[in-house]
């Protein structure tokens, strides 16, 4: 396990959490450690200033079922930007990947920035007002449909 | 450069100087120092910074200054000059982009080349560093009101000597309000020592006739940072500012949301600010305050934000700040369109104008948060000092590290981050956990028995659950976070 | 129908009726007086106005009610779904177009055919009297929340019988209120004989199992109404109401804009009619307090516009009202679209819960403000009820006549219209002249005060300039009217 | 004269002022009484609620060379239609004839709403915003272009 990396002692899937690039915003991401970790998931949670590099590490060391990446900052299609690719050269290719903020610089139409990020290879694509509970959602229904259940 | 105690002689700062300006190729264009002062000379008083705070503060005036920034200088002109004609702004910002303030010049150099092949910003501000000297005095020169570079750099050397150099005439940040709140991994002593730098240059330019604005960044955190906290951090480093030399500083507070504290903040932030630069000697240089609207979470509803630009002007308007930061419809959402930046002005103006001749709040409510303030903050400060033992610098590292300074919320590893604020009834921030401060018992039993007391009104314990309930609060509607 | 001193008897009152019903066929449908109380008595509590306003009272909550009215029945019933929907409206309007207030059903009758045939609304508001009583029904049983008729209408006895019969639990308005702002040649002997039988109407009502609330309309013309005319104006109606069975009574006040006034206003508002409602034998009338928001010329730029309906809602906070009567961004252009009175419910929503749970403002102003307005209006009152030698009603009329009570910029030839306002330096709304009005120059001296301060700050004389520069001051972006 | 009109002093040329229909908004209307007064024009005010027959009488009896329409309260449109023609009818063909306020219900795009009252043979339309200075200009040149000048 990362270093820095904060863990909780729950015994349902695993899932990394962090907040990629150089992004700052902390206090979302503490938020959701403790909403991921109260729905009863495994969460490493690598904080802000995460690279792919080190998301996809983590995953590894941990055999993580899900990364959950947040932008808030702006630069999150440039952060974004071939993590799909690192992931399946790592031999994560089928890990969930979940990205969710305030995504491209500026207030854009949604359905654009998700088509875009779904180009990327993210599974699912959160946009400014959803919170924690959508995730949570989400990942429930998608690990589920993997055959692992939790929560 | 190591941490200075006393202002850095100006051998060691030429010495330290070569590797800044290497840093990025740009940083060439800036060797001449007298070349910056030169710039800054001829910059006309209307468009200097400090005068212009002098003038309002004279006049008991309140100026507007929103924060804007894209990646591409022709659009950044644009867009300073539509926030200066249509809306009004009094000062005008440049944001700098999040990968100069990491140092990333090569990762700027990406987003602005991408820029330009997509035809948007995808830069979250202006990479000044990147686009080097002339375009900043292009930027600087384009507009009639006074430009202020907006940023959080733990490292501003280089940005500073470009930007100064560019026609700048004001510089926000401060080695603890540009780590705490905008790096991970970046020691403290090591930012400080970067800021002493930056500070000891604006007292260059002072020196050499020409002064410069510096401003800590108030707001630190910006998500229910108690305004002792806040106001310790931004009088230390007014202090550290004074200490290399500056001679216009303004120190700024983010809005808590209960009117009467945040009038009573300002207040006490003014009011010791002064005081301890007196007691060091630097009484003689300019003070001014700054008042931030809200600056934790936005709601997503354009009207709902509409109400929070208001309410943050109301509490700005009765504190008398100098300055008012102003947020957009947008907030919530992404970078304003500019658009969007000229309403956020024009909603601040109208509030500011209707209340702005109003009399002062003065109930008894502004003077018990003012005294309480007063108390705190000092305590704060002198733990500082004393842990110092004669270095305001050294003082405030080991503040840090004895968590004798924290700050909640905060991304980097040199806060303790051990402090939890949480609203009281009537929505003032108090302390749910006072981590490592040194308070005594008569400060803790103020703070726990104003947070029973909203326990006891909610029919709930005080927990984290209340903690998190408050920061969504604004965003859902309310000031304080209700039990679901 | 004549001028009643006292309750009119009730063989008077049925004598009178059928005329008023013949005025237009719809009043066919309102004959048997029992449907109607059978259509209020199946009304569920949740959708009674006068429940939700005593339940508001006793929580110390504000609640919100924007305002509304189009054409056609089932557009004005979509209308109010999405204000009570998305807008999160409390308590529904139905605002009747300007011609049925001025008994004009065959002008209305045309807009009908026009609107429908156009497909827009070239009415100004829901002409009630042409649609009838099945179309009311169909309006107040469409949405879950209690819908009050709004309108301006000096002979609105008809309106009353109809829309009272159609299920609207709140009818505002009164015989000076709805008169001397909305009227020009009816004489206010005659608009208050007519207020006098809607009174009864809803007196009957109460008899009969229930409660129907009244609301004197507080802002009369909306243009700088010093509080104390405004106050007297609406105890007096009060009064009226209560005199002829009339059960539940909010009186309303519209911002003026300093904030102390505003507040010290509405405590004075309360106070004041509460004692005299005690004093004539009707202390048990359930009594509830309006704040209108900023009722003069808004801004057109929507941003401007939003930050006076912010204003608005931070003085309603503060002077703990029981309702808040919102305005929409589209306030300076023309009637709001769903959108727009959506936005400005959101807005006021936000800003009044960022506000409510904050302590009172109980400043020196507030009480000196206080103190001023209660006598002031005190004085007012009292020579009406002076002049009326036991009739409250001719007191009115007599006032009116003497000048004693009198409202600025009063289109009504029934006031004298001889006092004009302007503000003070810090915004109050002061007498510029007092024209008839019975004060004594304790009183006169104060004004004369504020009003050189004011003039000797601005270097210039006291003139009808100030007053006009007051009265675009907002919708120009300030409170107090500047020299151009 | 008409009984209940206010008239100023001046030798200007005459203007009839009102607010049209059962529109009651008294303020705007005091104020442009007083600053067309002001620009030098004699001012025959006939206050709120006015109709079409009472402004033509007005001018008539007067010899106005102009007639200045308020609406405020949204039902400009109707009270206004047919006013041309009245005015034709009654030998004033040539008068000139201004409108202005909040002349439709709603917000509306101004373009549409100068058309269709220009359309109705109003010679100048004005909108929301628009202040008694910019009627006055207006009359200055439209009075020039006829040979009277004032002010
Ligand atoms: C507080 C704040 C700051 C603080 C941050 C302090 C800290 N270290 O945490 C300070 C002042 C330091 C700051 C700095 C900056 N900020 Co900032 N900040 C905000 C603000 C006002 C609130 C963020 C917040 O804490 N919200 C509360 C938490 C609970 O919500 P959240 O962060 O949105 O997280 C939730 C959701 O996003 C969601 N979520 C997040 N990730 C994921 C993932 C999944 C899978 C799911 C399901 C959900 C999800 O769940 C989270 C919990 O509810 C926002 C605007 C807003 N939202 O109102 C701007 C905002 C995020 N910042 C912005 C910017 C640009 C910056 C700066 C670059 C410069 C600036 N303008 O000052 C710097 C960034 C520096 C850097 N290197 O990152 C922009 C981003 C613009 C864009 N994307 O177009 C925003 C949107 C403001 C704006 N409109 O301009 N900021
Ligand atoms: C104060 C006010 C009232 C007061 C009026 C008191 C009185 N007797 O004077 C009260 C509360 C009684 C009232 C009642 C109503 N009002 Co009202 N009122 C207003 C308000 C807020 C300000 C008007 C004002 O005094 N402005 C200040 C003066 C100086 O400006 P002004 O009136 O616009 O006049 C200037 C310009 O229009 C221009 N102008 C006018 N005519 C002309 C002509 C020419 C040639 C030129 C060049 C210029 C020009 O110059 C004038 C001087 O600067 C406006 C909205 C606004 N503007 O903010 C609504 C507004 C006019 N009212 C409106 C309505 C609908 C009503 C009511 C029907 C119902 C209601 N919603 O309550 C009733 C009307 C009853 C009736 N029979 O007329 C609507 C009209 C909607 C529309 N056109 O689509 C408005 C726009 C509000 C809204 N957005 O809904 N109102």
């Amino acid at each position: 396990m990362p270093p820095n990396a904060s863990q909780g002692s729950t015994s349902g899937p695993t899932m990394i959490l962090g907040v990629i690039g150089a992004d700052c915003h902390a206090v979302g991401n503490r938020i959701l450690e403790l909403a991921f970790r109260e729905a009863g998931l495994n969460v490493v949670n690598l904080g802000v200033m995460v690279s792919q590099e080190e998301f996809i590490a983590a995953a590894i060391e941990t055999r993580a079922a899900a990364i959950v990446v947040s932008s808030l900052y702006g630069h999150g299609e440039m952060d974004c930007r071939g993590f799909r690719e690192k992931c399946v050269e790592a031999g994560l290719g089928g890990i969930l990947l979940y990205v969710g903020g305030n995504l491209v610089v500026g207030k854009a139409d949604f359905a654009g920035v998700e088509a875009k990020f779904r180009a990327m290879g993210f599974d699912r694509v959160f946009g400014p007002g959803s919170g924690p509970e959508h995730g949570i959602a989400a990942l429930k229904d998608d690990l589920r449909a993997r055959g692992v259940a939790f929560g | 450069m190591d941490l200075a105690s006393g202002r850095i002689p100006i051998d060691a700062f030429m010495k330290e100087r070569p590797a800044v300006l290497a840093a990025w190729p740009t940083g060439r264009e800036v060797e001449r120092l007298e070349d910056g002062f030169a710039c800054q000379a001829a910059v006309p008083e209307a468009k200097r910074f400090a005068a212009a705070l002098d003038r309002a503060d004279a006049a008991g005036e309140s100026l507007v200054q929103p924060r804007a920034g894209v990646c591409l200088v022709d659009e950044h002109i644009k867009l300073l000059r539509q926030l200066e004609a249509q809306g009004g702004a009094d000062l005008l910002p440049t944001t700098i982009d999040s990968y100069t303030r990491q140092n990333r010049y090569a990762e700027a150099a990406a987003g602005i080349e991408e820029s330009k092949a997509t035809g948007r910003s995808l830069l979250n501000g202006f990479p000044a560093v990147n686009h080097g000297v002339e375009a900043c005095r292009r930027v600087t020169a384009a507009v009639g009101r006074p430009v202020q570079v907006r940023h959080g750099t733990p490292d501003a050397r280089l940005l500073a000597e470009i930007t100064l150099a560019g026609g700048f005439t004001a510089y926000e940040g401060g080695g603890i309000s540009y780590n705490i709140p905008y790096a991970k991994n970046v020691p403290l002593d090591r930012s400080i020592a970067w800021w002493q730098y930056c500070d000891r240059l604006v007292g260059l330019y002072a020196e050499n006739g020409v002064v410069v604005n510096r401003e800590p960044f108030g707001p630190l955190t910006g998500t229910m940072v108690p305004p002792c906290i806040s106001n310790a951090v931004a009088v230390i480093e007014a202090l550290l500012a004074a200490e290399q030399g500056v001679r216009s500083i303004s120190v700024g507070y983010g809005q808590c949301g209960n009117l009467y504290q945040d009038v009573a903040a300002v207040q006490s932030l003014r009011g010791l600010c002064r005081t301890y630069l007196e007691r060091f000697g630097w009484g003689d240089v300019r003070l001014s305050t700054v008042f931030h609207q809200w600056m934790g979470g936005f709601p997503t509803d354009e009207a709902q934000a509409f109400a929070v630009i208001s309410w943050g002007t109301v509490a700005a308007a009765f504190s008398r700040a100098t300055k008012i930061i102003s947020k957009t419809p947008h907030e919530a959402s992404g970078i304003p369109t500019a658009e969007a930046n000229v309403a956020g002005l024009k909603t601040t103006r109208q509030v500011l104008c209707m209340f702005r001749e109003q009399q002062d709040i003065a109930s008894a409510e502004v003077e018990r948060e003012r005294a309480q303030i007063d108390r705190e903050t000092s305590l704060l400060i002198e733990t500082a000092l004393r842990l110092g033992e004669g270095s305001i610098a050294a003082g405030a590292v080991r503040a840090f590290q004895a968590g004798a300074l924290d700050v909640p919320f905060a991304p980097s590893r040199a806060a303790r981050g051990a402090v939890m604020p949480v609203r009281d009834l009537h929505g003032a921030v108090r302390f749910f956990d006072f981590g490592g401060l040194p308070f005594d018992e008569g400060i803790k039993d103020f703070h726990r028995r104003a947070v029973s007391e909203r326990a006891r009104a909610e029919r709930r314990q005080p927990s984290f659950q209340m903690v998190t309930d408050d920061i969504y609060a604004v965003s859902k509607g309310r000031l304080v976070g209700k039990p679901r």
